[in-house]
């Protein structure tokens, strides 16, 4: 099947009864078949999404030395509360005057009132978000754009988190709104690797985890440390030797640095998973979110449109180019 | 539903385009450094509607600007505004004479990658309020192969009103879609109609025989040809082939040819700032450019020339066929001209589509 | 000015001998009589190879590709193409060793209307000035060749400053931003380039008249003391912007009024403003 | 005074831009740390008037200065720009006023032949010692600009004059 039906085909079965935000999508779906963006945008912008509304940031928290979390709210009031969004989906994060990233969403919409961006330093725009960026500051955000996890296909499954770095960020939004929807799901393992214990993001939040008796927390560094006690090594080795996941049931998703996807989902295959079982997502450069701007064109897909959600059973019919 | 033709003769078309020009907001070819850009005039005697299609730019900046405005902030004390920025008038009815085919053609593929998923809504005002007459080319120009390509230029429906040189002087003007029915009803003057032929049967069959004719020998001046079909099958199976490594070696990587192609679409969003004011546009980019793919990181996926131009053939010949059912190419041969190697899009493909055959 | 006979049995020898990866020179086509660069690494196509008064573009640019690093080349190169080789030499962009240069005393390029460009015209350093071999006869010795000041630059200067600026305003109001000046310039082999529409940390990459004028300023001062007029930019052009001008105009101060310095004639002499000299023009300072 | 505004062509054909009355320059001034930043100290502690027209912009050496930040200045709010620094053989880095000079006239030549008034773009050489000298030079820097008038050629477009 084209990947662009199967995706339709597939987000409209997913969403289905994932919560009521997701009923809205549906509704919309139906309605305008090759609209995916999120209803509220729709609701209220339609006609110029490269227009940015303005978020307020609400706290900064310095997870590592060079990634920070922004907590941001909208300006206009009765905003937030429209603003719904599925994990996995990102946002259009401009520092107006600087220029624009995209960003995953870190945070649930489970947790109401907010929602989370972490950003780590690497270019020219993340840089000055670094230096300049604040509590209190105004950001420019449009979105959410894209697709999000396959929430109704991990439902009543065994999850497997594969995590590396900064690419919690994507996994922390499912891995909260599964939390927030315990029942929904079986078995619960987070696995996640960092360079260095500093290096580990969302420190805070992985202890509350760790102490939640219902989850299965395993972290790992690439090279040992003093104060380490727990495994060493990196994340496909530990997968291999200390996790064992069951393959039965299981669906794996994971992000991470492409040099970690890669080989995380080799050793996965080798564990035996079906490629439609392993759930990544995509990291391309985009600009528009629109599927206008020709950036993040994979073959004829569009990761701002069709993805940035794919299966290894996806991936695999892609030219070579991510 | 049919559409009228009208005949007249050369200065018929110019006393039109006078009037044309002298009653609305019109776009035409003028000349500026031996390059002809589509600019606003107001006398025909600043544009050429003839120019030759190997130095005249087309008329994708007139619906997809070079650089727009997309919005514009402030920061006060109490927080920042935004707020849009309205590109030139967008509401304005427009002319645009002096058109090629190819042009108008480029419009119809474009449509269909701003009118999926979200729609874009400037682009569609302008496509809305403007009504492009367009001539048809005598003769093929080098580079020319817009006759190879998937869509039937004899027919096309592209433009609003169509002019035609047919035999002993004749000019038709043919109207292509209802804007230009409606157009044409409105400005075009019987006084400037010649000839005994406009009753009308009689002149609309000899008419059209008369254009038929005109585009055979049309057709018949083509130097490239070629079998679009094939290059499309044969270029989607193979992705991997070196032969993309031996066509691009030339390439300078200058991306000229990205932002004169007339269907060539993406862009980039940059901001610019001054105190506590700023601008984002929206502007050109190219694929060509080693910067286009390259990530915060520093992982790029498309890092080689080649691979940047396996990406341009392949979404002109492949990818968009794919997900949009035509080709993202009008066959006009801009790119081959204004590159400064001479490298031909024509050419590329067909290499590489031979190469294809023979492994 | 025809060496096709001499430059294919050369690139041969080389081959033949194992000197060279690839060679970088001319061919036809296929259209028309005009001829495009050949990077050529399969001895079979050396008779493809041509040289004629039609061999315009500057193919010292193919030194910053891909297809030519860490490779050894073999090179024809015009005085103009030379002067810019020289520069880029002295500025350690490529390795002497690796480079197998045919030097060409060039009688003048034409340009497709087959008028001898207007760079050749006035040309002052026809023969090669970095050579393994040469070709021709030497020009220098024979002719008494001096520096002219461009015409379009006289003609300019003679005009009132408001008709220059309504001028220059058209030249920066049609420049469409693509950077292809940049790109096909063989002397501007910066990874990451001020002007470069991502890259540009002083402006943005927009295209306005502003932001044209601020880009090519930018350039040409970039160039100032190192173009070596091969109009490599010219030729990129999609509006055929007269970028001459603003190179042309630097060169002809830098020459009258520094010890007429011309770039990259002299091996082992850097850009104009890579030195400096007490005698400089001082007058103009308060 | 309308005959000296005559490099300005967008006041020529919008003559709603021709200076108002109470219209004051603004002049970029880019001194270098050593002398002339001292020398401008020296100027102010002397008692000197000079112009407040001047913004001055510390860099640590004329040869510091890059022809963009002439050719910003001028783009955003400058109407003309005053580049300072040490006497040739005094420079604190021994060479750099050397190095600077060349570019300078070069930079002078060029803007002024896409159609700057070469007023707009000036020099100098001022020592820590030179404090009349620097207010000299500002007076006439300001008194050049004041006659031409307001710079409007290749502005930002976002750029709003006050």
């Amino acid at each position: 099947m084209p990947l662009r039906e199967f995706r339709n085909e597939n987000n409209a079965n997913n969403a289905g009864n994932a919560n009521n935000a997701s009923n809205e999508f549906i509704l919309l779906r139906s309605k305008f078949r090759h609209f995916t963006i999120s209803p509220f945008r729709y609701l209220f912008y339609m006609e110029k999404l490269l227009v940015p509304m303005i978020c307020k940031v609400d706290k900064v928290i310095q997870e590592t030395p060079d990634i920070r979390t922004y907590r941001l709210n909208f300006r206009e009031e009765g905003l937030m509360e429209n603003f719904t969004w599925l994990p996995g989906q990102f946002v259009e994060f401009s520092l107006l005057g600087s220029g624009e990233c995209t960003f995953c969403i870190a945070s649930s919409v489970t947790r109401k009132g907010y929602f989370d961006c972490s950003i780590k330093k690497a270019g020219v725009v993340t840089a000055d978000i670094h230096t300049s960026l604040e509590e209190g500051d105004d950001v420019g955000i449009r979105g959410p754009f894209g697709n999000w996890f396959p929430l109704e296909d991990i439902k009543g499954k065994n999850v497997l988190f594969v995590g590396g770095g900064i690419g919690l960020a994507p996994l922390r939004s499912l891995i909260q709104y599964c939390i927030d929807n315990r029942g929904d799901y079986n078995d619960f393992t987070i696995l996640y690797g960092a360079r260095t214990s500093a290096d580990m993001c969302y420190k805070d939040e992985i202890k509350e985890w760790q102490d939640n008796k219902t989850l299965n927390v395993v972290l790992t560094i690439d090279k040992p440390e003093e104060t380490w006690t727990t495994n060493v090594g990196v994340v496909p080795k530990i997968l291999e030797e200390v996790v064992k996941p069951e393959i039965e049931n299981t669906k794996v998703i994971t992000c991470g640095p492409p040099i970690m996807i890669k080989y995380t989902i080799q050793s996965l295959l080798k564990l035996g998973f079906a490629d439609r079982d392993i759930i990544t997502t995509l990291e391309m450069k985009m600009q528009c979110g629109l599927g206008k701007c020709g950036r993040c064109n994979i073959g004829s897909t569009y990761v701002c449109k069709d993805g940035p959600v794919f299966t290894n059973e996806q991936l695999k019919g892609l030219p070579d180019e991510f | 539903m049919s559409f009228s033709t009208f005949v007249t003769d050369k200065p018929g078309l110019q006393k039109f385009y006078e009037a044309v020009l002298a009653s609305h907001e019109t776009y035409a070819p003028a000349e500026k450094f031996g390059k002809f850009d589509f600019k606003l005039v107001s006398r025909i005697s600043e544009c050429d509607p003839e120019s030759p299609i190997a130095k005249t730019q087309s008329i994708k900046p007139l619906f997809f600007p070079r650089s727009a405005k997309v919005m514009k902030y402030v920061a006060t004390s109490a927080g920042t505004d935004v707020s849009e920025v309205d590109e030139d008038p967008l509401a304005v009815k427009r002319i645009i004479i002096g058109a090629k085919h190819c042009d108008a053609r480029s419009l119809q593929v474009l449509d269909k990658v701003y009118n999926w998923d979200y729609i874009d809504t400037d682009y569609q005002k302008r496509r809305e309020n403007t009504v492009i007459i367009s001539t048809r080319c005598d003769k093929a120009d080098t580079h020319c192969f817009c006759t190879s390509l998937d869509y039937d230029v004899e027919n096309l429906d592209a433009m609003d009103v169509l002019v035609v040189n047919g035999a002993e002087g004749k000019i038709y003007l043919r109207a292509r879609t209802e804007k230009g029915e409606t157009f044409l009803k409105e400005n075009f003057s019987q006084q400037l109609a010649v000839g005994s032929e406009q009753s009308e049967v009689g002149s609309r069959h000899s008419a059209e025989e008369e254009m038929k004719k005109q585009y055979a020998a049309f057709a018949e001046s083509f130097r490239l040809k070629m079998n679009y079909k094939e290059v499309n099958e044969r270029l989607s199976k193979i992705f991997d082939t070196p032969e993309f490594e031996k066509v691009s070696a030339n390439c300078v990587s200058c991306n000229t040819c990205a932002f004169i192609c007339p269907t060539c679409h993406c862009f980039k969003i940059s901001d610019e700032k001054v105190k506590d004011t700023g601008l984002r546009y929206k502007s050109y980019d190219s694929c060509n450019n080693g910067y286009f793919t390259l990530m915060a990181g520093g992982h790029n996926p498309r890092p080689a020339k080649y691979r940047r131009w396996r990406q341009r053939a392949m979404h002109k010949f492949v990818y968009y066929k794919e997900r949009f059912g035509e080709n993202l190419c009008v066959g006009c041969g801009k790119c081959t001209i204004a590159c400064p190697v001479n490298i031909s899009i024509f050419e590329v493909v067909n290499q590489v589509a031979s190469a294809g055959i023979q492994e | 000015m025809n060496y096709t006979k001499q430059i294919q049995d050369i690139a041969a020898k080389l081959f033949a001998e194992g000197k060279i990866d690839v060679f970088v020179g001319y061919r036809v086509n296929g259209f028309d009589d005009n001829q495009v660069p050949a990077l050529i690494t399969d001895p079979q196509d050396v008779p493809k190879l041509v040289f004629t008064d039609k061999s315009v573009f500057n193919l010292v640019n193919y030194l910053k590709s891909e297809h030519t690093r860490r490779k050894r080349v073999g090179l024809v190169v015009k005085g103009c193409d030379s002067r810019s080789l020289n520069l880029m030499l002295t500025e350690s962009q490529v390795k002497r060793e690796n480079l197998y240069v045919i030097g060409i005393c060039c009688e003048g390029v034409v340009d497709e209307t087959g008028q001898k460009m207007q760079n050749c015209v006035e040309c002052a350093v026809p023969d090669a000035v970095v050579s393994d071999e040469l070709l021709g006869t030497p020009m220098s010795g024979s002719l008494t060749l001096t520096y002219r000041v461009n015409a379009d630059i006289a003609k300019l200067s003679e005009m009132p400053l408001t008709e220059r600026a309504a001028y220059f305003e058209e030249v920066f109001e049609n420049c469409i931003r693509c950077n292809a000046c940049r790109h096909s310039c063989p002397l501007c082999y910066c990874a990451k380039c001020c002007i470069d529409q991502e890259t540009a940390t002083l402006y943005n990459g927009a295209n306005t008249t502003s932001s044209a004028f601020h880009a090519l300023m930018t350039w040409s001062l970039h160039l100032a003391g190192r173009c070596v007029d091969c109009r490599n930019c010219e030729k990129a052009c999609p509006s055929h912007l007269p970028l001459h001008l603003l190179h042309k105009q630097n060169e002809s101060v830098i020459y009258e009024n520094f010890q007429e310095h011309l770039a990259g004639v002299i091996p082992e002499d850097r850009g104009a403003f890579y030195k400096y000299s007490l005698k400089d023009p001082d007058d103009f300072i308060m | 005074m309308e005959a000296e505004v005559k490099d300005q062509l967008v006041s020529i054909e919008k003559p709603e831009l021709i200076a108002p009355p109470d219209w004051e320059p603004v002049i970029m001034g880019i001194l270098c740390n050593w002398c002339s930043y001292a020398g401008s100290d020296l100027t102010g502690t002397s008692r000197i008037q000079y112009p407040p027209n001047i913004r001055i912009i510390r860099v640590p050496c004329s040869s510091r200065v890059d022809p963009w930040f002439l050719i910003k200045s001028l783009q955003t709010t400058a109407d003309g720009v005053l580049v300072s620094g040490c006497h040739p053989g005094d420079c604190h880095y021994i060479s750099g006023n050397y190095y600077a000079r060349r570019r300078f006239l070069v930079t002078k030549k060029l803007l002024n032949f896409v159609g700057f008034h070469e007023n707009r773009i000036q020099f100098s050489w001022v020592s820590a010692a030179e404090g009349p000298k620097f207010a000299k030079v500002v007076i006439k820097v300001t008194d050049d600009i004041k006659k031409l008038g307001p710079l409007h050629l290749y502005k930002k477009e976002n750029f709003e004059k006050k």
